[in-house]
This record gives C-alpha cells, structure tokens and sequence, in this order.
C-alpha cells in the first residue's frame, strides 16, 4: 500500500501536515518565518510527516493564462507539492538500522517502533531523501508510519484521509500507478507537458517507491532528489572493499613484524 | 527555486535546488563521539592486531602497549558511542538483531566479539594471571581487529551522505592505512625501542596507504570529493597529511639512524624522542583524518549541490540509477538496470 | 475558495478535472489562482467596473439569454419617466439629496407602480439605513421597502424577498425597445464600461478581460451554467451590497440563477454565520428576517404589519410569521389583545450597528458589553477604537476559548504601551467565562448554502466551561428570578418571557432540542409544525423562526439527519435540512423554461410533471407544488396567489429577477462604480468620486479619512491595502493563533509586495515593514513576491499590499492586527466596513513602539493635511 | 498475537528459525507493534459533528473514550465534504482538548492591574446583576421627541456567528426581551 501525491492538485492548504500531527501526535515544531513563500515547515524531519513545499516560479503552468505584469512575459505558477515518507522497496534506513527498530510492515510500509529506537541515527543519513531526522529531546528517530496504526484498522492514513481535493491518494501501489500513468497522459493532452512521475518505478534506485509522486518541474525543485539511489545497493561490493583492507591491514602487521629484525 | 529576484537565499547556480535546503538530512552524530568512535575504533583494532604480531614474536613491552592501547581505545570509543545514541539506555538493542545490510549492526556484533577480547588481552597482560586465556583473546582480539578498523569505513559509506558515499572505494584502505598508522604510532610512542621496530614498518606502510587513499579521496570521487576542500574539513585533511607523512618519516629516520648499533647515550635518547614524537603525531594524524573525513561528509550534506549535480548528470547522461522521472523525460525510456549505480560520481 | 474554503474547493477541482474551466479574478495571485485556467489581477475595489464590462460585453455581443431574461426578470418593464441613471446626473441617480445625502427611491419607480408605504412616512432620512442582508448572495434579489423614517434603520427584511409592489402588474414592452424599460437602461448605464474603461480603472489588460467575457458567455446558456463564488470580501466595501447586484445582473442576464451549476455562492466564514442572520443576534432584524420595529413609525402591530408585508409573493402572510414568533416568545401573554406583546419589542431610531455601538461606548451612552466567540480588538475595523470604547465601559463579558485581545487590552494592549490609556485608570470591570466547544453541547449550525447542520454533544465540558446555551439560559433565569417581584412594566417582557427550557445532568445543561423545537413551531395542539405554510396570524400556531419552521417536522431533528451522501442522490436532500423547505437551490423554478419543461436534459433540475399535475425533480421545488406554468393570477390576487405560473422569484413581489432595483437599495437601482473611501485613484468613469450615499461616522480623531487622489495630501498614502485570510488561520485568531500546530504553519504577521514595491519602498524580504495609515502603525514581516503585482491604472502605477487579519498581541503566534489600519466608512445598506481597500503607507523596519508610535502615527496625518473633515464629502 | 507468543522472545532467534532471516521484516516487530492498534478502534462512541470553524459545514466524526475526545476527523457520509477537512477543520482536536483551554472564570476588578479566579455561579450572579442595574440606570421608555422605545441602549452584544442556532435564538429573545437593541455578530463585520 502507498501514497499517490498528484502535486497538480493540491492547494497547498497543509490539511496532511496537520491531520497527521493530530494522529500521530507529533510535536510542533517551531514557529519560524521563512520568508520560502507559505513554506514554513521547510522540510520532512522528525516532528513533520508531512510537508507542503510553495515554489513560486516566472513560468507558465500549462494552458494556464496567467499575466502578472511583472517585466518579462509575466507568466507566473505557483507550485505545491506536500511531500512524505517514500517507504521505500529498498529502504535504506531500514537496511542500515542496527536495532530492528525500523522494520517493513505487512503492507510493504517502512516503520520505525519508537519502543525499540535506540537513537543511533544511522538511519538518517542513510535516506537518500533526507526524511527521517531524531527528535530533539528524545533522541530517537521518527517519521511517517503510513498510519500503520490506522492500517490494521483498515482506515486510510490521516493525511490522505483529510486532503480536500484528494491530492494525496492511498491505495495498492499498482493500482496507483494505473491511475498516475492515466493523471499524466491527460494532464498531457491538456498541454501541461512538463508532468511526469516520480517514484513509480520499480526499476529505479530504491526500487520504487511506496509513495510516488505527480511533479510539475524537475524533481530537486522540490528539494527531492532527482536519482536516488539505496546506499545498500553498492554494500557487497562495500563488504568486499573493507574485508580487503582489513585483511591489508593483518597482512601489513605480518610483514611489518616478519620483515624486521630483531 | 525561489522567488527569484527577491530572495538572497539561492544564488543564481547552475543547479536547481528547494530555496537551497539539503536534500539529505545530514547525520545528527556529534563530530567529537563518531569521530572520534571511529578513531579510536580503529586503533584499537589495528593495535590489537600489533598486539598479537607482537606477542608472536616475543616482543612482551610492545605487545603489552598495543594491548593496552586497545583496551583503552576501546573503552573511549564504546563510551563515544553510548554517549552519541540518543537513547544511551537502550544501548543493548544494539544486539537485538543480526543485519549485514547494517554496518552498524555488523560492526556492534564485531565489537562484541573484540571489545571483551581486548579486554581480557590486556587484562591478563597486566595481571599476568590466565595466561592461555590471554593468548587466546590476544589472537580473538587480532582476528577481528582489522575488521574493527575498517568496518567503520562502510559505516560512512553506506548513507546518503555524498562525499562519504562516492568515497566507497577509498575510504576503507583509508581507514586500514590511518589504524595501521595510528597502532604504529602507540608502539613507536610507547613501546620499550628495542621492540618497536615492527612498528616503523607498519607506519610506512600505513601512511603510504593513507596518503595514497586520501588523495583518490579527493580526486576521483567527482564532486562529492569537493566536499573535502571545505575549509573545515580541508584543514584537518591536511594535518593529517603532513603529520602522517611526518610520522611515519620520522620513524623510518629513527630506525635508521638508530639501526647504526652503538649509539652515544644522547644520541640514543635524541633518537628515542624522534621515535616517540613520529609515533604521537602518527596518532594525530589519524585523528586528524578521521575527523577531516567526517566533517567532509557533513559538508556535503549540508550543501544541496553534492547530492543534486552528480544524479542530475547521471540522469542527462542517461545512466540513471534506475528508471527515473516518467512521461515528459525522453531519457527515462533508456534507463538502464541496477549496475549503473555502482558507477557513482565518476 | 482555496485559500478560505478547502474543502468546498473540492468540487471546484472536480469539476476541473470534468472540464470546467476556472476564472479566478482576484488582486493577489492566491492558492486558487494556482489551480485556475484563468487568473486576473485587478485593482481592489475596482469589482463593480470589472463585473459592469462584462454586462456591457453581454449586452453589446448579444450574449444574454433571451428566453430566461424576458420570461424571469423584470427587462420589459417600463420605468417613471422620472428616472435618470447616472449617465444624466455625472454619477448620481435621480432622487438625490444633497442636504440628507441620501437617495428618494420613489424616482426609480416602475411606471404605473407605487411604493408601499404611507407617504406620510417616508421622510427622506438623514441618514441612510436601508438594509440589505449583508454578505448575502443565497437570495436574488435582495432589498428592502423603500425610503425610510428620518434616522431610522429599516429593514433587511426581505433580504429572502423584496419591497413589494401594490400594483399588480408593472407596464412591460417585450420587444425590450422602449427607452425606459429597463433592459434599455441597463443597456445605457453601463455603455460606458467598455474593455478600454475595465483596463483603465481596473487596471486588468482588454485581451484578460475579453478572455474572461468570451469564457463565461461560451459557458452560459440552456446547456451550460455558470457558478459565481465569492468569499465575502465583496461585501467589505463601500459599496458592497452593489458589488453582489453586479453580478446578480450578470448572472441574470446569463440566465444562471436558479439552475443547477449557476448562481452566487456567498462563501462565509463562520461555522453559523448563516445563521446567526436567520436567527439574528443583529440589531435590525428579529428571527427570519422580520425586521426590528422602528420608533415612531411602526407604532402597533397592524401599522407595523402594514408597512413591512408585501402585499404578493410569500411575504404578505408576515403577520402569522410575526404573531407565531410572538407567541414563541411569550406565550399565553401574547393574546389578539395587546397585539401579541408587539409593544414589548425595543424600537430602533437609526442604525445601532456595531460600529455605531463603539460610538456608544465612547461617548458613554453603552455601558455593558457582552462578546460572545468574537474578538472585535483584533477583528473589527479601526481595532484601536474598539479597544478604546471598551475602555469606557462600565463592565464587560467575554466569552471564548483563549484570553483573547478584547479581553486582556487593559493591561496589555497597544493603547496600554503607548501610554493612551492606564491600566489603573481604566474603570472597567471585566469578566472572562470559557466557553465550551462543538464537541461540548449540542445544538445546530447553519452553513453558506443554508443547510442546518445537527453537532451532538461528544463530551461534557470541564471546569468552569459551558456552553453560550447554558450561559444565556442561567442568565435570564437569574435575572427574571430576581425580578420575579418587580411589577415596574418595563420588567414585563422579561416576567412573561417563555423561559422554562428542560435541563439536565450535573450542570443543569439546558436542552438544544428543546429549543430547536421552539424554533421550529407547535400547533395550538403542541404538535410540531411541518411548514411555514402551516403558520396562523390568528396565535394559534407559536414560532421562533418561521423559514426554519420544517426544521424539526413530525418531532424529528431534521437537522441530525445523516443519510450517507452515497446513498442518495447527488442533491442528497435527506442530509441536515435547509430552509427554506428543505430546499437546496432556490428559486429552481428557473431550471426550467416557462413552460415548466427544463431548459435542456443536461441542465434539467425541477419540471412540471404533467401527468401528476404537479412540479417535481431533483430537489424540493422552490414553487407552489401544484401551480401550474401556464397560472395568470387574478387582479386582486394577493399573497403567494398574485405569483403568477412562470414567476419564479416568488420571495419577490412581481415574481421576477431584478435587473433593475426600483427600491430597496440605498445607494442606487444599477450598481456604479465608486472609488473606495480612500483610494489613490480618481474615478475615470464619473466626476462623483465615491459613493455618495456611504455612511460616514461622525468626526472623532480616531477614525480619520485619508484624501482621495486629486485631494492634496493623497500622495502621502500611495498604497492600496487588501486584507485576508490565510488557509492557515481563522478570522481574528481566536481559533487558531492559540493552536501549535496551526501557528507553526503561519507564525507571523506578514504583508505581501511585489517585488516593484520592495525595491520603491526599500523593503528586503523577510525583514520588516511598517504600515501606516491615518489610523495606526502596523508592523509586519515582509513577503516579497511575484504574487503581487503592481498594476497599471490610468497610466500610473498602483502598488498593491496585501495585509492578512489574523494577528492580534495574544496567543502562541502573535504579531498586529491589520484592521488597525482600516477606517470606518460603511456601505449604506448593511453598514459594514470597507477593509478590502483602502489606502496606506509602507517604509522599511518596525515600528516605534509606546508613546513613539503616535508619534509617527500625528507626523503622517500632519503631512498628509488631515483634519476631521477630510474624506468626508459627498464626493 | 496468539502467534507472538510461540516466536522466541530475542529477535535474533526469531530471524534464525524464522522466514525473516534479514530481520528487516516480522523477525524485527516488538511486542508493541504486534499489538499496536488505532486508537479510535478502542472509543467507546463516535459522536457526528460540525466543523466549527467556516460555514462550509464539513462533517466530523468525534471519537470518545472514557470522557474524553480522543480524535476528530471528517465524517465520510457527508455530502458536503466527503470525510475531507482543512488544516483548521483537522486542528479542531487540538482547539477542543489543547491543555491551555481556559477553564475558569476570570474577574478584573476596576482599576486592576490583574484577573483574578472567582466562581462561576459568583460570576453569573454579578454578571446579573449588572445587567439589571445597567438596564435600569439607560432605561428609555420614549425618545426625546415623544415616541415609544421601550430599550435600553446601556448594554451591547456582539457575537453569534461561531454559536449554535439555538445559541442566537436564546441571546436575541433574552435580549429583546431586556429591550437591548444593540446585538450584532460577525455577519456585519
């Protein structure tokens, strides 16, 4: 199970990043203005599962007609694209987590089980989409559950639950895949060109991902990464690299200690 | 992308960013405890396999030095680490689960098998009781050493951070060379002079190693390895430099001039400090590196480009690390498979 | 919609992704703009010539809907030859006053028709207080009787009718040629608004505004429908109420009112501002739009009857709704005899709005003050003479969730730091009671689309926390227990008050039920009524509110209804209950033609079933049920008989649409534009710069005006200020700046400029700014964006600053309140303020603070040459 | 859960003798996750409502257990929001259960610096009281120039537009009944 994010839907108007507080509980996380035009929660982290990015751009949207009478041709768009745990098919915070505190649920979903997290933090520099952070004054890590809670019980997670134009979309990957392949072609044929998918395919670096996204620009616009790729993909090889140098090293002791005279 | 003309915060650069954020999030360790684990990790385990060389070939002051040294990192290393967890109080969960794709989890299953060995190694050294038992964690503790050294190499490696990342290649003999460096920089340092000759040669080794590593570190990572050249992490980079090159320098030069035989008192005792002074700063230098390493890989987190300009141009160039983008992006048809990946930031 | 009303907005991009396409006009390029095929910056303030172009564009290119039009609204017919628009008088209509400044609506008659009421009474006031219902955009036609009593606010009561009309029939030309019917004039009056005139004053390009015209009249018709929604800022305007008659006309015009996928959506903002104006706690108006009695005018109950009944359409049966309420309210004691208590009802002498109330408190005649989930520190305009007139009171109660502004100024609002007023000095008493939430009583609310809505209590509140039902309840029964004795008259309404309401459990909670079934009505029997059809003058039948009357029909809380929307129909009419009747478009009876057969299958909504004998659809038809199309009335037909079968405005007296108003409204029969109060533009259309019947307040240096372009001085205030909502953030705060997890979304006072702006006035992003009026000195974080932009109007460049209104001094996230900034000049129908535009100065930094702070604020009214008369004459 | 128990208790057993020989998988669930559970599947009444905040009217299913809200969330029936909400609308738990919710009556005494707590039914009484001495003290009977008011202009209101329908109903009649004519709300405003 997973997400669809259609960012040419959404509003912008932060009812994921607060239906998920209120599930999930997590704390506020300070009041900063950011001046990063309504964006001010700024990024994913541990105290937000959710959030909304604002990008404000000098250039059309599709067939949309839009004069600012700024200098230039005043096309304008205003992007907004609420972002969230990928739950990756090869999730690198849980291959490198040393605890089992992050496991994969039974939906396919990638959790972290705040009973066994014992703060380590490896799990965050490992995501390659800068989503898992520790929580300041606990130490631990936190993210996006999916709702897993909210899974067992058969319900759909908060943050979809609650998005007024169904933006954010829950349902089988598959399924969801259909239906952002069908978005693309129509938004397509409407003249929005620059729609494309990201993180439906099971072939790319963390082999897809459990929540796939509609963008309208490039993705690293909207701070995501634009080839993302597990760091456990290269590990063998990795292993491999250190069992030699490790055995370098016993090798240079030996020669260091047969080669010297007494 | 920002508002454009109104916003200092992204300057006009040749890579598109979100209002110049990171992409990653950047490791929350504290530099002085996972520097300094790292460090201290791997000296333990290099000097635990000195221990055992020595121990071998019946060098007891250099054996027991390197044992000592090993215990006494390895106490310092494990209390960095407890410290830096965020939930100290479930440090056992670290053996809750047996991962290979953890580093972490492999490494605190090494450590778990080293630590006590190093332990007992140095304990029955200084005690002089069960000596079998010492033998044996002696040679326990030399097995896995090397792994302790270098397993920390993968632990940086296997993350997001870019100039850790790309760094795959380099950084485990670079690690192996600065342990091997730094466990020569104990016995030339503390060991009785007539047992620490072994030592020159693993300090030699290990620096040419290092200093080898150290600039394909920089080099042949691509950007990533830019991330070093920030001024923080480029200041240690090069200490640790020239203290290797120093180091291990000034032991050869020690061993040379003392291999003459018969040497006046002075010169015996000029030589001895030589010999001492190469082998603190080869110590130095291996702290230097690991720390210069490590702030390196901060450096790229924190900056957007290292992780956006390498996988864009791998996307451009059409060797995506997997089928990436979709409608819209001509070259996402061409995505090749899997092996692209390895083929990062060159 | 986006930005306000999220989750309405979903079936806006539901729509879109059916193919609609989605015309956001708008100064600021807001979340809807970013999801709209079309968005238009305009001036703010400049709607009326925006709206009048495109009128002008539908009659000019033929686009109108000839059928619906001759059929449904009142174009044929023929106007006095007394009239005169605007186009004869340099911007005024015929009937001006120049002494009273305000307008004889007797020179907008039909030709053949009288006004109703007595002549003896109608003074042409002093001031001007016809009312309409505000914000309003559910009802077509909305206005009042006409002309009014010196000083005398009169009605909204027919803000769900009209002023009716004592002759039957106006005289008509259906060729539509005759130069006084009203299409003729309509056609006139906004000749002048061609695209040249929108550019000009709107600052909108021709080829913008003709995408717009060509997009709506494609869309418009007998197979396709047009939808208007506005967020009430419309209303916040000097000429507000004529905003919502523009777009009436072209909505009108294009025959999209009373069909499906037409009309105008007024998108409130308050969880039951609906129905706080239904069931009214405002000064004008009693319980279904029953206008409050008026001081020598409306002196018993038949001359009160007299004047305020339409003599056709529903409401000539006022006197059952009036006497059903009475006897709601006082029972037994209500009796033919004394009129039915009518001599209890306080009477009005003028407007006792809520701006006027300030005047009260400040000049000492209001002494007692109760605010009930309202912060008029932080929400009303001028906010710093709210604080002020609270400082005058004698006690005050506020009741709200958080210790919000209007209760702690005393000791630490602005006036306080500035040094204005001193804590110790300040004699009123102030009580604070928490007040208990949705989820701690019971009770219903009204939504925008008139839908009552039944929440059921979930919890009891805790600690001193009640509801306003339980308040208000202890209160009276508090006040009559001690005046339980009192024989004084004045006491009588209070003793013979129906006050006997079932509580129960621990707190004595009184039962909303039992109220809703008070509203609802009983038979002489107690049985429930079902209608307000069933409603008697005779004081058999008692109703608290005869248009909610079906409410709680056959004993059942229509308003708990909650039939899944999945398992009816698409109008899913077994959801809540909206009045009236339960139906959900008003007026349906325009879906279709006048044969009572649908415009077109695709728009089909409510028909005449020919069969049956009787109208049928999708939704409860807004109709006589068994009055057929083809149903003339008889000459002295009154009442709902005088509507005749293809009449469907039946709330109206002649049945029909009003492109023209010939009464009711105080500011003129055809909407004009006007410029804003301040504005730094002179109005390109008339030499009459502003509206010349808009209610200015009496001179007090704390409301000055600024001068209106071409005045000296004007340039000290170049700036047009907006204010609004964020997504983020609910009216004054009071729901939302206490909240962490809505705070942390939006943290701080910020104004939004262009970036043209910025580099003018010197302001960095994300630093600070201070923003002056003659009224106060704000202080905001800057948002420099492409968002804004400036606008070319008359061959000048206006810069626009947008202000949301959300920050008060209180709560987790705090910073100024932008109605500080705003004045109080108010439209003249419903007397709200204008803050949707107005003008201000910016300059980079904070501001002063304490005594510095007036300082600032006296430099810019010396330089800017203001007095207490500047801004106030007619033009 | 019956299954949880027969599993060993040290997970790393559980990856040697189960399926999940990663331990990425079920090998690495607690106890707690085994038996995590939505807290709404434990409310004992889900109560229907209405967003309190615009007048869109989104439906609300409020979830009770023990006396208190547990959650709130959108009522998927409703035809008018189909179980969606905004970020005000999905806050309404925070507004309705946040711990800085005032809870007692505050009273400021004229001229002081500070509230002070009084009790309630004190409050009411005084609150009583003053209205009755305010509207004896302003009581109109005529105007100046003769006719019948029968009003008091001494005591306002303002409020209604986020209350209940039965809420406006009891202030206006009370009001009108005390001859307070000055009774607006946000509809003005």
């Amino acid at each position: 199970m997973g997400f669809f994010t259609d960012t040419s839907i959404c509003i912008g108007c932060k009812a994921c990043e607060v239906a998920c507080k209120e599930w999930n509980q997590v704390p506020e996380d300070g009041l900063n203005f950011t001046g990063m035009s309504y964006d001010n929660t700024q990024g994913l982290g541990a105290d937000t599962w959710r959030h909304v990015a604002f990008i404000e751009q000098p250039r059309r949207l599709g067939a949309q007609q839009v004069d600012l009478h700024h200098e230039g041709d005043g096309q304008f768009r205003w992007l907004m694209s609420s972002d969230v745990c990928k739950h990756c098919t090869q999730a690198g915070c849980l291959d490198v987590c040393p605890t089992g505190a992050l496991f994969r649920t039974e939906f396919g979903t990638v959790v972290v089980q705040e009973d066994v997290c014992n703060g380590c933090g490896y799990c965050i520099p490992a995501c390659p989409f800068g989503v898992i952070d520790q929580r300041k004054g606990d130490g631990r890590a936190w993210k996006c559950t999916l709702c897993y809670d909210r899974l067992k019980a058969d319900m759909e997670p908060a943050c979809a639950k609650a998005c007024p134009t169904k933006s954010i979309q829950f349902g089988p990957l598959e399924e969801l895949r259909t239906r952002a392949a069908g978005r693309v072609e129509e938004l397509h044929q409407r003249g929005v060109s620059e729609a494309r998918l990201y993180g439906h395919d099971p072939d790319d670096g963390v082999g897809g991902a459990g929540a796939m996204f509609l963008l309208l620009d490039e993705p690293e616009v909207y701070g995501l990464p634009p080839d993302p790729v597990v760091s456990t993909r290269q590990l063998p090889d990795m292993w491999r690299r250190a069992a030699v140098s490790a055995l370098g090293l016993a090798g240079a002791v030996a020669v260091a200690f047969l080669g010297t005279r007494r | 992308m920002s508002p454009r003309r109104e916003t200092p915060m992204v300057p006009d650069a040749e890579f598109r960013s979100y209002y110049g954020l990171p992409v990653i999030n950047p490791p929350v360790w504290e530099e002085r405890e996972i520097a300094g684990y790292i460090f201290l990790g791997g000296l333990a385990g290099a000097s635990s396999a000195m221990a055992a060389g020595a121990a071998l070939t019946g060098r007891p002051g250099l054996a027991r030095a390197a044992k000592l040294a090993s215990a006494l990192a390895m106490t310092g290393s494990m209390g960095a680490l407890v410290k830096d967890l965020g939930k100290p109080s479930r440090f056992y969960n670290m053996l809750r689960t047996f991962k290979p794709t953890s580093p972490m989890s492999v490494g605190s299953w090494i450590l778990a098998g080293f630590a006590p060995a190093a332990f007992i190694a140095a304990g029955t050294d200084l005690t002089g009781r069960f000596p079998r038992t010492g033998t044996a964690a002696t040679l326990g503790a030399a097995v896995l050493g090397p792994a302790v050294s270098t397993y920390t190499a993968v632990l940086l490696a296997d993350t997001a951070v870019p100039a850790w990342r790309e760094g795959w290649r380099e950084l485990p003999p670079l690690f192996a060379g600065s342990s091997l460096a730094a466990a020569a920089g104990v016995g030339l340092a503390a060991a009785p002079a007539g047992q620490s000759g072994p030592a020159v040669g693993m300090a030699v080794i290990g620096a040419a190693v290092e200093l080898t590593a150290s600039a394909r570190l920089e080099s042949a990572t691509g950007l990533a390895g830019q991330a070093y050249s920030a001024p923080e992490a480029a200041r240690l980079l090069r200490a640790g430099r020239v203290l290797t090159a120093a180091g291990a320098g000034g032991a050869l030069a020690a061993r040379l001039l003392g291999s003459g035989g018969r040497a006046r008192p002075f010169r015996r005792r000029s030589i001895g400090a030589l010999s001492r002074a190469s082998g603190a700063a080869l110590i130095l230098a291996s702290a230097c590196t690991r720390f210069g390493v490590f702030r390196g890989g901060m450096a790229s987190a924190r900056d957007p480009q290292y992780t956006v300009v390498p996988q864009r141009a791998r996307l451009d160039s059409g060797s995506a690390g997997g089928g990436q983008a979709g409608a819209g992006h001509p070259h996402v048809a061409a995505a090749p498979g899997h092996a692209g990946a390895v083929q990062v930031g060159e | 919609m986006a930005e306000c009303h999220p989750v309405g907005f979903q079936w806006v991009m539901e729509a879109k992704q059916r193919g609609a396409t989605i015309i956001h006009v708008d100064p600021r390029f807001t979340r809807t703009s970013a999801v709209a095929d079309i968005h238009v910056p305009l001036r703010a303030g400049s709607d009326i010539a925006f709206l009048g172009g495109i009128i002008n564009y539908v009659i000019e290119n033929e686009k109108w809907f000839r059928d619906y039009v001759l059929a449904y609204t009142n174009a044929s017919f023929i106007l006095n030859e007394e009239y005169r628009d605007t186009e004869d008088l340099d911007g005024l209509f015929s009937g001006w006053d120049e002494e009273s400044r305000s307008y004889d609506q007797e020179k907008w008659q039909y030709e053949g028709t009288e006004t109703q009421s007595a002549a003896g009474q109608r003074k042409k006031g002093a001031e001007n207080e016809q009312e309409n219902e505000q914000e309003n955009g559910d009802s077509g036609g909305a206005g009042s009787r006409a002309g009014g009593p010196e000083g005398a606010a009169r009605s909204q009561s027919h803000g769900s009718g009209g002023p009716s009309l004592r002759t039957h029939r106006p005289e008509r030309d259906d060729s539509l040629q005759h130069p006084l019917c009203v299409f003729q004039v309509l056609k006139r009056h906004f000749a002048r608004y061609t695209p040249e005139m929108v550019e000009r004053v709107c600052g909108v390009p021709q080829d913008a505004f003709l995408r717009v015209c060509e997009t709506l009249t494609a869309n418009s018709g007998r197979e396709r429908t047009t939808a208007f929604c506005y967020a009430v800022g419309w209303t916040q305007h000097s000429v507000g109420v004529q905003y919502i008659r523009t777009a009436s006309i072209l909505q009108l015009l294009l025959g999209n009112i009373g069909r499906p996928g037409g009309g105008i959506m007024a998108l409130r903002g308050h969880a039951s501002i609906q129905g706080s104006t239904d069931i009214p706690t405002l000064f004008n108006i009693l319980p279904g739009y029953l206008p409050m009695p008026h001081a020598g005018v409306d002196t018993d109950l038949d001359t009160y009857i007299e004047g305020e009944a339409a003599a056709q359409g529903y409401w000539a049966n006022m006197a059952a709704y009036f006497t059903s309420l009475a006897r709601a309210w006082w029972g037994e004691a209500a009796t033919a005899d004394n009129d039915y208590c009518f001599d209890y009802l306080p009477r009005l002498t003028g407007s006792h709005s809520t701006y006027e109330t300030v005047y009260a408190q400040l000049d000492g005649t209001c002494k007692g003050y109760f605010i009930v989930g309202e912060n008029p520190a932080v929400g009303s305009a001028n906010a710093r003479m709210q604080r002020l007139g609270m400082a005058n009171l004698d006690w005050l109660v506020v009741r709200d969730f958080f210790p919000i502004e209007s209760a702690t100024w005393w000791k630490d609002g602005p006036e306080i730091a500035s040094g204005e007023l001193r804590t110790e000095d300040i004699a009123t008493e102030v009580f604070f009671f928490p007040a208990a939430a949705h989820t701690e009583k019971s009770g219903s609310f009204t939504n925008t689309q008139r839908m009552l809505q039944w929440h059921h209590q979930a919890v009891e509140p805790t600690g001193a926390v009640r509801s306003e039902l339980w308040f208000y309840f202890h209160l009276g029964r508090i006040i009559r227990q001690k005046l339980a004795g009192s024989t004084d008259p004045m006491d009588a309404p209070l003793r013979d008050l129906v006050w006997d309401y079932p509580t129960s459990g621990a707190l004595a909670e009184p039962s909303a039920e039992a109220v809703l079934a008070e509203i609802n009505g009983h038979d002489a029997q107690g049985e429930p009524l079902s209608a307000y059809t069933e409603l008697k003058d005779d004081g058999s039948t008692a109703c608290g509110c005869w248009i909610y009357c079906g409410v709680y029909a056959e004993g059942e809380n229509q308003a708990a209804r909650r039939k899944p929307g999945q398992d009816q129909s698409w109008v899913a009419p077994e959801w809540g209950w909206a009045w009236p009747a339960n139906r959900r478009i008003l007026y349906n009876r325009a879906s279709a033609d006048p044969e009572g057969k649908p415009w077109s299958e695709r728009k089909a909504y409510v028909w005449w079933d020919e069969g049956a004998g009787r109208w049928t659809g999708h939704d409860v038809p807004d109709f006589q049920e068994d009055k057929p199309p083809w149903y003339r009335s008889p000459e002295e037909a009154r009442g709902p008989d005088a509507i005749e079968g293809d009449d469907p405005f039946i709330m109206q007296g002649d049945g029909k649409g009003w492109l023209f108003a010939p009464s009711g409204l105080a500011d003129g029969p055809l909407p004009t534009h006007y410029e804003p109060q301040d504005s730094p533009v002179s109005n390109p259309l008339y030499p009459q710069q502003r509206n010349p019947a808009r209610q200015i307040m009496p001179s007090r240096r704390e409301n000055l005006y600024h001068p209106s372009a071409g005045e000296a001085g004007a340039e000290v205030f170049p700036y047009v200020a907006t204010t609004y909502r964020l997504t983020e953030h609910h009216t004054a705060g009071g729901m939302s700046r206490w909240l962490p997890y809505l705070s942390e979304l939006q943290p701080e006072m910020f104004c939004e400029v262009s970036p043209e702006l910025a580099r003018e006035a010197g302001l960095e992003h994300g630093g600070w700014a201070t923003i002056i009026s003659a009224r106060q000195a704000i202080e905001a974080r800057v948002m420099v964006t492409d968002r804004m932009a400036p606008l070319a109007v008359g061959g000048r460049t206006v810069h626009q600053i947008g202000l949301p209104y959300h920050w008060g001094a209180n709560g987790y996230s705090t910073g100024d309140g932008a109605n500080e900034l705003a004045h109080l000049a108010l439209d003249p129908n419903v007397h709200i303020q204008e803050v949707k535009a107005f003008t201000v100065d910016i300059r980079p930094g904070r501001r002063p603070d304490g005594a510095a702070r007036l300082d600032l604020l006296r430099q810019y009214q010396e330089r800017a040459g203001i007095t207490l008369e500047t801004g106030k004459g007619r033009s | 859960m019956r299954e949880a128990k027969a599993v060993p208790v040290w997970p790393v057993l559980r990856q040697l003798l189960g399926p999940d020989r990663s331990g990425r998988g079920a090998a690495a669930r607690s106890r707690r996750t085994q038996e995590l559970q939505a807290r709404v599947v434990e409310a004992d009444k889900v109560v229907k409502s209405v967003c309190p905040y615009c007048a869109v009217g989104c439906g609300q299913n409020v979830y009770v257990k023990d006396g208190r809200v547990i959650q709130i969330e959108g009522d998927p029936d409703s035809p008018v929001s189909r179980g969606r909400l905004c970020p005000k609308g999905s806050a309404s738990l925070q507004l309705t259960t946040l711990p800085t919710r005032a809870q007692k009556v505050l009273y400021r005494r004229p001229g002081a610096a500070d509230w002070e707590e009084i009790d309630l039914d004190r409050a009411m009484d005084m609150v009583a009281d003053r209205v009755i001495r305010t509207r004896r003290e302003t009581w109109q009977w005529d105007t100046e120039d003769g006719h019948r008011v029968r009003r008091t202009l001494g005591i306002a209101s303002l409020g209604g537009a986020t209350l209940d329908n039965e809420e406006n109903y009891l202030m206006k009649k009370l009001y009108t009944a005390l001859g307070a004519v000055q009774i607006e709300n946000q509809a003005r405003i």
